[in-house]
């Protein structure tokens, strides 16, 4: 089953070797970017028509199911809308912001992808400080957002980009601390190895996934609460929420640019569940030792789109924030938490060392988990003080 | 020398972005260009083997002290411009005949450095990889760290402290909704 | 006793962690709170009672240490540690278990109060210092957690700060008590001079074993004093500020201010007993000097000074407080003439007795709503049954009824010891006519408070809750049978000590000296109780009270002992005016004689100025002028340099880089 | 030109872009960022004699640039609320007229 594990890399040198010798490392790099941008490119028709048809099924309608074959084409449908309407750029607007907004959101959301390792010997960039970087890359659209709201010169793209901003870098924080402990047991920052370190079975059958520990599940929920917010999804969309601020940053955009944002919001989303499955989830390793013989990418796939499913659930499922509950949520519940994890995950990685009891796995687990449920209640209570109490109603008389 | 390119581009990316950042009549856009400089210098860290540090680069200066800075701009109303008004400090021709001294006397040190001109080999090739970044951290250079911990926590509160608003009516403000507050509650209980 | 004292450290950080968090709790979390304090006491009272049963008899080691080295300066080093030995075992013990009971009771107490946690974290702190001192293997951590006792119980005397008597009664605590300290610094200091080292024990090299031993009282200095007495003498000075020994008594009755749990804490069972145990601890320093003299004498005049006192107060806490002085005294008494087992023992039942008997009058405060004044109570007996009963046990258990109550055995002991004393007979017979008065004023307030007929403008409330009551009873059976542990019978808390088995031999019960021991005891308390029985029955009988019989029998003497045999007003007039004449004195030598002699210098000057100025005027300032003039055109030119412009600063410092490059580069070839 | 070198001239004409923009703008904001470009050409050289000097597995350099790049993080913080508590008092940040420590 080799040869189907590594079709891509063998197909992908095969058609390198086509070119002249002088020409291949080009020719290497540009393959894997078109290879990276068609997957991700078909992701993203795929999702937006999934959602739609998802969501609609939350919402007990059907969702779009006229173009096509049950509506599969819409996508395209969509495209073509997009790319032939009028680009309108407001008269007041900073021009060269303006257009360079769209742009600067998408290209380093597209880099990121050069850091994810899809399969086995599947990463196109495999660099010393990857986790690193990715961050770097996400805080790099956050510049992106602020100009397409300032050059759009309109009141509510200002406020809708300062509360995207706001709530960007409240939110990398938490994100950043969550996946601490992960770097922190594996010992690099490289996302190669990090799914190398979660290699191997426990009692022969339980695979060693970061998520399957008391601080990895700690740290996967932590990590997705603030994935969804750092990628402006609900129930996070508040820089976006019609009712207050039409679009938000989006207002003043049409066309061809709107679509690169709706485009740069998915890849966003692409790109924290690529790492949620990376870091926690095992990467592309088999759950089961009796599954290897599936291909890698195969896994990889399987939990990325089961991990956008979850993103479209809760799309479907959750109301949206308060920005007072947004910031509270980051600041008084996550960032607490993730250190409080950070030190559970030092004790689940040292109390080995200790020997006597603490060399059991039940007990680290207890150790660690009870480490972690106290303050998950207490800070809990602390977010939503009337958690537990009566709930009230009011009624209209 | 086609395989510097890639230097060229990020050093010309640097520059011109400096250059911008500082010629610039709004405020925001200078902003903007800083931000790209910073990025191309990144970009030149990379190249130089210390991706840790690049990566950190543009973590810190594109991620958090550009996101400041327009922040400071937008909060002191730096981004209205107005193109009326003097751009410049005053003296500027001296000032620049300074700036032109400086330049001058850094780029003749650095061509006149005889340790410099010894060097014609290709770079060495080393890493700086984070496992040793870490290690250094935690063992050499433990004190820095925590001394670097305790200066950003006390720039943090400083920087709390000066930009926070004073409001003597805040306690005057607060007093109509806890009575709000209890008019609440009472309705609830009723 | 070796895998003991790996975790003895654990004793007092654990209240003193409780502390630490009490203290970040919010006042709203009165619950919390109190459960945070008894949980950390109830588990440093079970690594206590791990402790004492690791040491007892026969035990492996006579005593485990820990030390470590705390910091380095030069070729020196500090060095830190604890210990563990039967001393340090059963007074952990003795206080874990006292404090905890108090805590206990404290939640009833203070139940009401507003700063219910605030109490509750300095209660811990305090029980964290004061069993800090007791496993301190080194007179420097003894003396830091020393100092962490005065400032909680500053903070606990003075909890209501609001009312001004408690605010001053605190200041005063603190401040005479620092008198004391002062000698203990100084003795620290003088002892770490000559012997090197503070640890007391340490393999052979601490001050308290052999070699520093003989080496210090191998040295004489002024009149033929050895220096271990003149460092015992020091040390001994700030037990007696601690322990409220004359002269330095006045603190104890004053800081009755504080609530009453931590009167029965502080000023019963733990921090006054930290002066007996330094001088214990340090007993071996002590041993065989002048020193022991010196604390036998101040014992035994505080144990019958204070008990004269005693008879004249109408404050119910304040006769408790000048009977833990004369008590205290005792105590000091039978470190000087017995040893430490003698002194120890009456520590240990005065402990449970006092902490009773202070509880008890906590109960009866609190049923009387606060009233503190013994003639305005009454007829509490039929109220209050339980309180009555063990407030009954702890008056005769102090005043040493004889052969039931545990005061009876470890006064008699003291006693004992101080017949046998080669120097002198008077401590006996001092020993003798407190033990006639302490009976005597005891009979007093009991009559006062629980007979007669009740008051109605006091309004006495029936029994307090039981959080209180079962204190009061688990402390009055610990009254009576605390006694039966050192019993000349069965001397076991004396070979404990001493680390070896105790034997039994019921002979010395009946030896013709204890029998007229004891028989001279009952004849004593019952003539006293009898007295008491005669001049009282019929004043208590009466509501409202007439005045005292005994100040109408004995007006002059009743008023002196009322007014505390003037001590406050003696301090007033001596010391504390003597520092504000000398104060005066200062002023006005300032003012007469250094001020005269400035002004005559500056009249001087003067003249000698006029005369010059006119020949300034005429010679020098002309030029003078000029130059001046010169000077500030130049200063002109430089502050236009000075021009508050940060850039052109900024240009300035590019040139002068330039300049430096330049000079670097090029200059150095 | 040597590997060194063009390091070293990048960084020198970032010096002095930032250099000028501290000592030629007016605006405070501008100033700053000037001193952050400053900055960075130190950190550039930090790196370029890391790389190219004789010890590079001791990483000081690098180490030197992650201490001065958090130092920066905490001066722009400070600086920046600086700017801010200015322009509330005295309703400018153009620095010719912030000049009370005129002597």
């Amino acid at each position: 089953m080799n040869w189907l594990d590594q079709i891509f890399v063998t197909s992908g040198h095969q058609l390198v070797s086509l070119a002249p010798a002088s020409l291949q490392p080009a020719a290497s790099v540009l393959l894997t970017i078109a290879a990276i941008m068609a997957v991700c490119g078909g992701c993203f028709a795929l999702t937006t028509i999934i959602e739609r048809k998802g969501l609609g099924r939350i919402q007990n309608r059907r969702g779009p199911n006229r173009v096509g074959p049950c509506g599969l084409f819409q996508p395209l449908a969509d495209g073509l809308k997009m790319l032939t309407k009028e680009d309108i750029v407001p008269s007041s607007a900073d021009k060269a912001a303006h257009f360079l907004a769209p742009i600067i959101l998408t290209v380093p959301i597209w880099l990121t992808f050069s850091l994810l390792p899809f399969g086995r010997n599947m990463a196109a960039l495999n660099l010393d400080s990857g986790v690193l970087f990715f961050f770097a890359l996400g805080s790099a659209t956050e510049l992106a957002v602020f100009m397409a709201g300032w050059s759009s010169q309109n009141k509510y793209s200002v406020l809708g980009a300062m509360r995207a901003i706001a709530q960007m870098i409240s939110y990398e924080v938490p994100l950043a601390l969550a996946t601490v402990p992960v770097l922190m047991l594996a010992g690099s920052l490289s996302l190669v190895d990090i799914v190398q370190a979660q290699g191997g079975y426990a009692l022969g059958f339980v695979p060693r996934w970061n998520v399957l520990t008391p601080w990895g599940l700690v740290g996967f929920g932590l990590f997705l609460t603030a994935a969804t917010a750092e990628s402006n999804r609900s129930p996070f969309d508040l820089p976006e929420g019609e009712s207050e601020l039409i679009a938000g940053y989006l207002t003043e955009y049409s066309g061809f640019k709107y679509a690169l944002f709706f485009l740069g919001e998915y890849l966003g989303l692409f790109a924290v569940s690529g790492l949620g499955v990376t870091l926690f989830l095992g990467g592309w390793r088999a759950p089961l030792p009796i599954l290897e013989w599936a291909p890698s990418w195969f896994w990889f796939g399987g939990k990325f789109s089961a991990l956008i499913f979850v993103f479209i659930w809760a799309r479907g499922t959750l109301p949206r924030l308060r920005l007072d509950q947004l910031l509270n949520l980051a600041w008084k519940f996550l960032v607490p938490m993730a250190l409080i994890n950070m030190l559970a995950a030092a004790i689940w990685h040292l109390s080995p060392q200790w020997g006597g009891v603490f060399t059991s796995p039940p007990m680290r687990w207890l150790l660690t988990a009870a480490m972690l449920v106290f303050p998950y209640v207490w800070l809990g209570r602390a977010v939503n003080p009337r958690a537990g109490a009566k709930r009230e109603y009011a009624y209209a008389e | 020398m086609p395989n510097n390119i890639p230097f060229y581009l990020a050093a010309a990316v640097t520059l011109g972005g400096a250059i911008a950042a500082m010629s610039l009549r709004n405020l925001v856009h200078c902003a903007l260009c800083a931000a790209g400089a910073f990025a191309g210098l990144g970009a030149i860290y990379l190249q130089l083997g210390a991706e840790f540090v690049a990566a950190a680069q543009v973590l810190v200066y594109v991620g958090a002290i550009a996101m400041l800075i327009v922040f400071a701009i937008l909060l002191t109303r730096g981004g209205k411009v107005k193109l009326t008004a003097r751009q410049t400090a005053p003296n500027r021709f001296v000032g620049f005949l300074i700036v032109l001294l400086v330049c001058a006397s850094l780029a003749g040190s650095i061509l006149r450095s005889p340790s410099l001109q010894a060097r014609t080999l290709a770079l060495p090739e080393v890493t700086a990889p984070a496992q040793r970044i870490g290690e250094n951290l935690m063992t050499a250079y433990v004190l820095p760290l925590e001394t670097v911990g305790l200066l950003l926590t006390a720039a943090m509160l400083g920087a709390v402290v000066l930009a926070i608003r004073e409001e003597p009516e805040a306690r005057l403000r607060s007093e109509p909704t806890a009575q709000r507050r209890q008019a609440l509650e009472e309705a609830n209980i009723s | 006793m070796q895998s003991i004292i790996k975790l003895l450290w654990l004793i007092p950080v654990l209240p003193l962690a409780a502390a630490g968090v009490g203290a970040l709790l919010k006042r709203e979390r009165r619950r919390a709170s109190a459960l945070l304090a008894i949980g950390a006491m109830t588990g440093s009272l079970v690594l206590s009672l791990a402790a004492f049963v690791a040491t007892l008899p026969p035990a492996d080691l006579p005593r485990a240490v820990c030390n470590f080295d705390w910091l380095d300066f030069g070729t020196a080093s500090l060095q830190l540690g604890w210990l563990l030995d039967p001393l340090a075992a059963v007074m952990l013990v003795m206080v874990s278990f006292v404090s905890l009971l108090i805590f206990v009771y404290s939640t009833g107490y203070m139940a009401s109060d507003e700063n219910f946690t605030r109490f509750f974290c300095f209660m811990s702190l305090f029980a964290a210092a004061m069993l800090g001192i007791l496993i301190a293997n080194s007179l420097l951590l003894l003396f830091a957690c020393w100092e962490l006792v005065g400032l909680s119980s500053y903070l606990l005397i003075g909890f209501w700060y609001q009312k001004p008597a408690a605010a001053a009664a605190a200041k005063k605590a603190f401040i005479t008590t620092r008198i004391g300290d002062i000698g203990l610094l100084i003795g620290m200091l003088w002892l770490y001079a000559r012997a090197g080292t503070l640890v007391f024990y340490d393999r052979g090299h601490g001050c308290l074993e052999q070699s520093a031993l003989s080496q210090l009282a191998g040295q004489t200095i002024l009149g033929g004093m050895t220096i271990s007495t003149a460092i015992s003498l020091l040390i001994f000075c700030g037990a007696a500020g601690k322990s409220g020994q004359v002269p330095l008594h006045v603190w104890l009755p004053d800081a009755m201010e504080g609530p009453t749990p931590v009167s029965a804490l502080i000023h019963a069972a733990t921090m006054v007993a930290a002066g007996i145990y330094l001088v214990a601890r340090v007993y071996p320093l002590m041993d065989g000097t002048a020193a022991l003299e010196a604390v036998t004498w101040v014992g035994a005049i505080t144990a019958v000074f204070a008990a004269a006192i005693a008879v004249a107060q109408n404050d119910i806490k304040r006769i408790l407080a000048y009977s833990t002085v004369s008590q205290l005294g005792y105590m000091m008494m039978g470190l000087g003439v017995g040893g430490v087992a003698v002194g120890m023992f009456h520590l240990i039942t005065h402990a449970f007795f006092k902490a009773l008997l202070f509880l008890g009058a906590g109960s009866v405060i609190f049923g009387c709503h606060h009233e503190q004044d013994i003639r305005q109570m009454g007829g509490l007996r039929k109220l209050m049954p339980l309180t009555f009963a063990a407030y009954a046990i702890g008056m005769m258990a102090l005043c040493g009824v004889p052969l039931a109550f545990s005061g009876f055995w470890s006064k008699d002991a003291i006693l004992t010891a101080a017949r046998q004393w080669s120097v002198s007979s008077v401590p006996f017979y001092l020993g003798m006519t407190g033990m006639f008065l302490t009976a005597f004023y005891m009979t007093r307030q009991m009559f006062y408070v629980f007979f007669g007929r009740s008051n109605p403008a006091a309004r006495p409330a029936p029994e307090s809750p039981a959080v209180m009551t079962i204190p009061l009873m688990v402390l009055a059976a610990l009254a009576v049978l605390a006694g039966l542990l050192g019993t000349p019978a069965w001397p076991w808390f004396d070979a404990y000590l001493k680390g070896g088995p105790a034997s039994v031999d019921f002979s010395k019960l009946v030896s013709g000296r204890q029998i007229a021991m004891t028989l001279l005891s009952a004849t004593v308390i019952a003539t006293a109780m009898a007295f008491g029985v005669r001049l009282y029955r019929a004043t208590a009988a009466q509501a409202p009270r007439p005045a005292d019989p005994l100040e109408a029998k004995l007006p002059f003497v009743f008023a002196c002992l009322r007014r505390k045999l003037f001590f406050d007003e003696i301090y007033d007039a001596t010391f504390v005016r003597l520092n504000r004449k000398f104060a005066q004195l200062a002023n006005w030598m300032d003012h007469a004689i250094w001020g005269g002699l400035v002004a005559l210098a500056s009249k001087l000057a003067v003249a000698l100025a006029r005369r010059n100025s006119a020949f300034d005027e005429r010679a020098f300032n002309a030029r003078f002028d000029a130059t001046c003039d010169g000077l500030k055109a130049g200063g002109k030119i430089l502050t236009r340099w000075q021009s508050g412009q940060a850039q052109r600063y900024l240009r300035v410092i590019g040139l002068a880089f330039c300049a430096l490059l330049l000079l670097m580069v090029w200059g150095c070839k | 030109m040597s590997p060194p070198s063009q390091y070293l001239i990048v960084s020198a004409m970032l010096f002095s872009v930032g250099f000028a923009g501290a000592a030629l703008r007016r605006n405070a904001i501008l100033v700053l960022i000037g001193i952050e470009l400053m900055l960075n050409a130190a950190n550039l050289n930090f790196i370029a004699f890391w790389r190219c000097g004789a010890h590079p597995e001791a990483l000081t350099g690098v180490m030197f640039t992650i201490f001065s790049l958090a130092i920066a993080a905490a001066e722009a913080a400070v600086g920046l609320a600086l700017i801010i508590a200015v322009y509330r008092h005295r309703r400018t940040i153009q620095l010719d007229e912030l000049e009370s420590l005129k002597g």
